[in-house]
């Protein structure tokens, strides 16, 4: 999820841009250069999952994945998120270079919080696990969407009824990505359980 | 497929020094971005064109990006109109189309497409490669730049793993559907994308090892500003001056 | 198409690579209903594009595909195909992506519209068959190399497929999984067709070897009249005969 | 440790998976100085991990390591000896990690102290000793399968180590690079010891083979004396005896 270039108002991308440096500063402080090449291979994972396009109904949504990139990466996930939007951007050009800032916060707020939120559900039994999990892929699309609405909000009261619409239009999108990541960790805790830091 | 269709090439944009492009790139599209004037805008439309004809950037290929990019500017068109108050142009039932709507609708594409060609046309003509080297050169923390080039490096590994666990269900008759079926079989595919992506930085990680790593990361090409570079240093500074000039210094 | 008898027909196939470099050039080729043929080639001969163009995963650039005695040209096509025809992946890790063995053997199934009980039911006696009862719940992705490739065959046999493709199914495996795969491949009643670059085991398994060489296939022979001998003798790298 | 001839010594080596499944159990194994040694076993039979534990990459559970005649412990020892042995992978995609070929070859030669220039030189000289030349500034991805394997050797080779070990250095490969890397393993002055699960690759590099069973490592015979046949004879499967 992102905003397009050329809408915001300045002071909402200086406002971004300073978070987010801030927060992938504290990111990047938590990541040792020894483990630089786990998180590249697992943010180039995300990039590719992102990619991937999930039916519904007569339509296709792409993932956005931010909760479980928050469920294994914590703090590292604000790196790992602004590495892959800037891939996006030069790859795609999905967003750009001004409103990166902002698209770093929409995105890796919600999966830092969610991280702490959600994590500690993941050693409880399986219907807790699963209904985190399923919280944890839903809110983060839906805390995505209310953030995104915010920066179009503080850019100008014209926007209100888009930012309405953007949230509205994530309706669905959240329950995908809340059943995807329901699954997802259900997959990864009988698999590789260590990813997820439960031994 | 992930391709980078526009970084190769040998275009006057294409041989300019790298980093210059990305500082140049960085700054005009700041000043777009912040600029509220339809002359700005314009200008900023017009200067993005001819670098994207210098670029020679490939017609096709532009055309789907741009596209793309304003498929989102389309939302923006479908709602901001109606519900901006201000001066009516017109009224369809109880929905009043402002005068203020359509001009903001207007501006927001306009900068909205100049900085994307122009980001186009200066940064994807360059491999991510070569863009890790210039952010290091321009002194973007190591770690940083290290996690951008092995994202980089992998993201076409991964895919044709992506593809190839696709094609494992394909062959098994998987059908994609609006269904619990559908959405699980996503969520294995990419649980089993990303265990075998850690069991790769596991790999990836022991291979640097044995060739000495201690943490550091080192960029080996040097930049160096050629004759050329210095032309386009001048044209780009006189173009970004313009721009500022005729959105802050009143002079129309 | 004509002939029910043939299961593949390829008529002047064509596939070359987004370079431009040609993988299989004017291919014609005919498996007959109920042959089992082997496919010897080089690695890098084009046997694994082969198998993905017969079961649509890659675009062929010209020439026409007949399965099951129907010309073939959409993905719809093809969908109904793989319902007949079916492949067994070199790399079973490229094969295997759910979380236990059962759940994978019983995808295929699941997609074939079988309810989750049957499903289940149709898995559990495939890997029965295949002597991997008690594999049901284990972690696919940590089985040992073998038990996956064994567990890989029963998610394609578990659909039942008329027509079984295998590409290179020995490559590292240990001679005990080697041999079972021999056992397995001769107990079944399907047609075959095995690429592999080990005559010795196509001379096991099937009754024609056909060789594929730049792109075209030739046939080579009966498989019973050409194998391979492994065995230590004086001679050494010294130039001898056999006679 | 005494003999100043071998670089590997390894006694009663003990390594098991984090899960308890033992994956090296009491081997013993030796590797003299000059020595061109074939390592063959099916996958999963543990070479990789054997290897992997020579390097320091994983930590044996019990048994001595020597390497180049020092009993090493700590991973200060392991980094002194890959200066001297090392590794190439089995998949050149996870040995090639950074974006441009040149940065690639020149990872290792920066790391042991060259300069920014000699590293350059280092790495362009290496390239040209495999043939590699103009490949500096091509990007990783972008190389085909079995350029990525050459590139992936000339990335040790480039540290110039006196014992290179190669873990299945033809998995995937098509037959010319395979020709190419045999070519270059049998012009190299160093220890080799490679691991593989073909016969026949290790008989034209390697002068003894060695096999790896359960964890443990025997000795199979002279390279030159162990070797297959492929021919057609009019026997077929009747049982048949050669001169």
């Amino acid at each position: 999820m992102h905003i397009s270039e050329g809408i915001l108002s300045a002071p909402v991308l200086t406002g971004g841009a300073i978070f987010a440096v801030a927060a992938t500063a504290a990111g990047l402080r938590k990541l040792s250069p020894e483990k630089i090449p786990q998180a590249g291979l697992l943010s180039a994972a995300f990039f590719v999952a992102s990619l991937v396009h999930v039916p519904i109904g007569p339509v296709s949504v792409h993932m956005v994945l931010n909760g479980i990139v928050g469920l294994l990466l914590g703090w590292a996930a604000v790196p790992v998120i602004a590495v892959a939007l800037l891939l996006q951007a030069v790859l795609f050009q999905f967003g750009g270079i001004t409103s990166l800032g902002v698209n770093t916060i929409i995105m890796a707020a919600p999966a830092v919080l969610c991280h702490y939120i959600f994590k500690p559900f993941l050693s409880k039994n399986h219907t807790i696990v699963m209904a985190a999990a399923f919280a944890c892929g839903a809110a983060a699309v839906f805390l995505s969407a209310l953030i995104a609405a915010a920066a179009l909000v503080l850019t100008g009261e014209a926007f209100r009824e888009v930012s309405a619409a953007l949230v509205g239009a994530h309706f669905f999108v959240m329950i995908i990505e809340g059943i995807i990541t329901m699954f997802c960790v259900a997959f990864l805790k009988k698999v590789q359980p260590s990813m997820l830091n439960l031994g | 497929m992930i391709s980078e269709i526009f970084a190769f090439g040998s275009s006057p944009v294409h041989l300019l020094d790298p980093r210059l492009r990305v500082i140049f790139a960085v700054l005009f599209s700041v000043v777009t971005a912040v600029s509220n004037l339809f002359p700005t805008v314009c200008l900023a439309l017009l200067m993005a064109i001819v670098l994207a004809v210098l670029a020679r950037l490939p017609f096709r290929p532009l055309l789907t990006r741009l596209f793309i990019v304003n498929g989102l500017i389309l939302f923006i068109w479908l709602v901001l109109p109606w519900s901006y108050e201000g001066t009516p142009v017109f009224s369809m039932g109880p929905l009043v189309v402002s005068r203020e709507g359509i001009c903001l609708s207007a501006l927001i594409t306009i900068k909205s497409n100049a900085i994307v060609l122009a980001f186009i046309a200066m940064v994807a003509t360059m491999p991510v490669a070569v863009l890790g080297q210039a952010l290091d050169r321009l002194h973007i923390p190591q770690k940083l730049v290290h996690l951008l080039l092995i994202t980089y490096r992998y993201i076409f590994v991964i895919e044709s793993e992506y593809h190839q666990l696709l094609r494992a269900a394909r062959i098994r008759c998987f059908t994609p559907k609006t269904d619990l079926h559908t959405y699980k079989t996503y969520a294995y595919l990419l649980g089993m994308l990303f265990v075998r992506a850690a069991a790769r930085g596991e790999r990836v990680h022991q291979a640097m090892i044995c060739r000495g790593f201690n943490g550091k990361f080192l960029c080996l090409h040097n930049f160096a500003i050629k004759q050329g570079d210095l032309a386009w240093i001048l044209a780009m500074t006189t173009g970004l001056i313009g721009l500022g000039m005729l959105e802050w210094a009143r002079i129309i | 198409m004509g002939s029910d008898n043939l299961v593949i027909k390829l008529e002047n196939i064509f596939l070359s690579y987004p370079d431009g470099r040609n993988v299989l050039s004017d291919l014609c080729f005919e498996l007959p209903k109920g042959s089992r043929t082997g496919l010897i080639g080089p690695n890098g001969s084009g046997k694994t594009s082969l198998f993905h163009l017969i079961l649509g995963l890659v675009p062929r650039t010209s020439g026409s595909i007949g399965l099951m005695g129907q010309e073939v040209e959409t993905e719809k096509d093809f969908r109904q195909a793989r319902k007949k025809i079916n492949l067994v992946f070199q790399n079973a890790d490229d094969q295997l992506f759910s979380p236990t063995v059962l759940e994978d053997v019983a995808f295929g199934p699941l997609n074939l519209g079988a309810s989750t009980a049957e499903a289940k039911k149709i898995a559990q006696k495939t890997l029965k068959e295949l002597h991997l009862s008690g594999f049901e719940d284990r972690i696919a992705y940590r089985l040992s190399g073998g038990e996956k490739k064994l567990v890989a065959m029963a998610t394609v046999l578990a659909m039942d497929p008329e027509v079984l493709l295998m590409d290179e199914p020995t490559t590292g495996l240990d001679d005990v999984t080697r041999e079972r795969i021999i056992n397995i491949l001769n107990s079944l009643d399907k047609t075959l067709l095995i690429a592999s670059h080990e005559y010795d085991f196509l001379a096991r398994t099937t009754k024609n070897i056909y060789k594929m060489e730049e792109g075209r296939i030739m046939f080579a022979g009966d498989a019973a009249r050409l194998h391979p001998h492994y065995h230590i003798h004086e001679a050494g790298d010294v130039p001898h005969q056999h006679s």
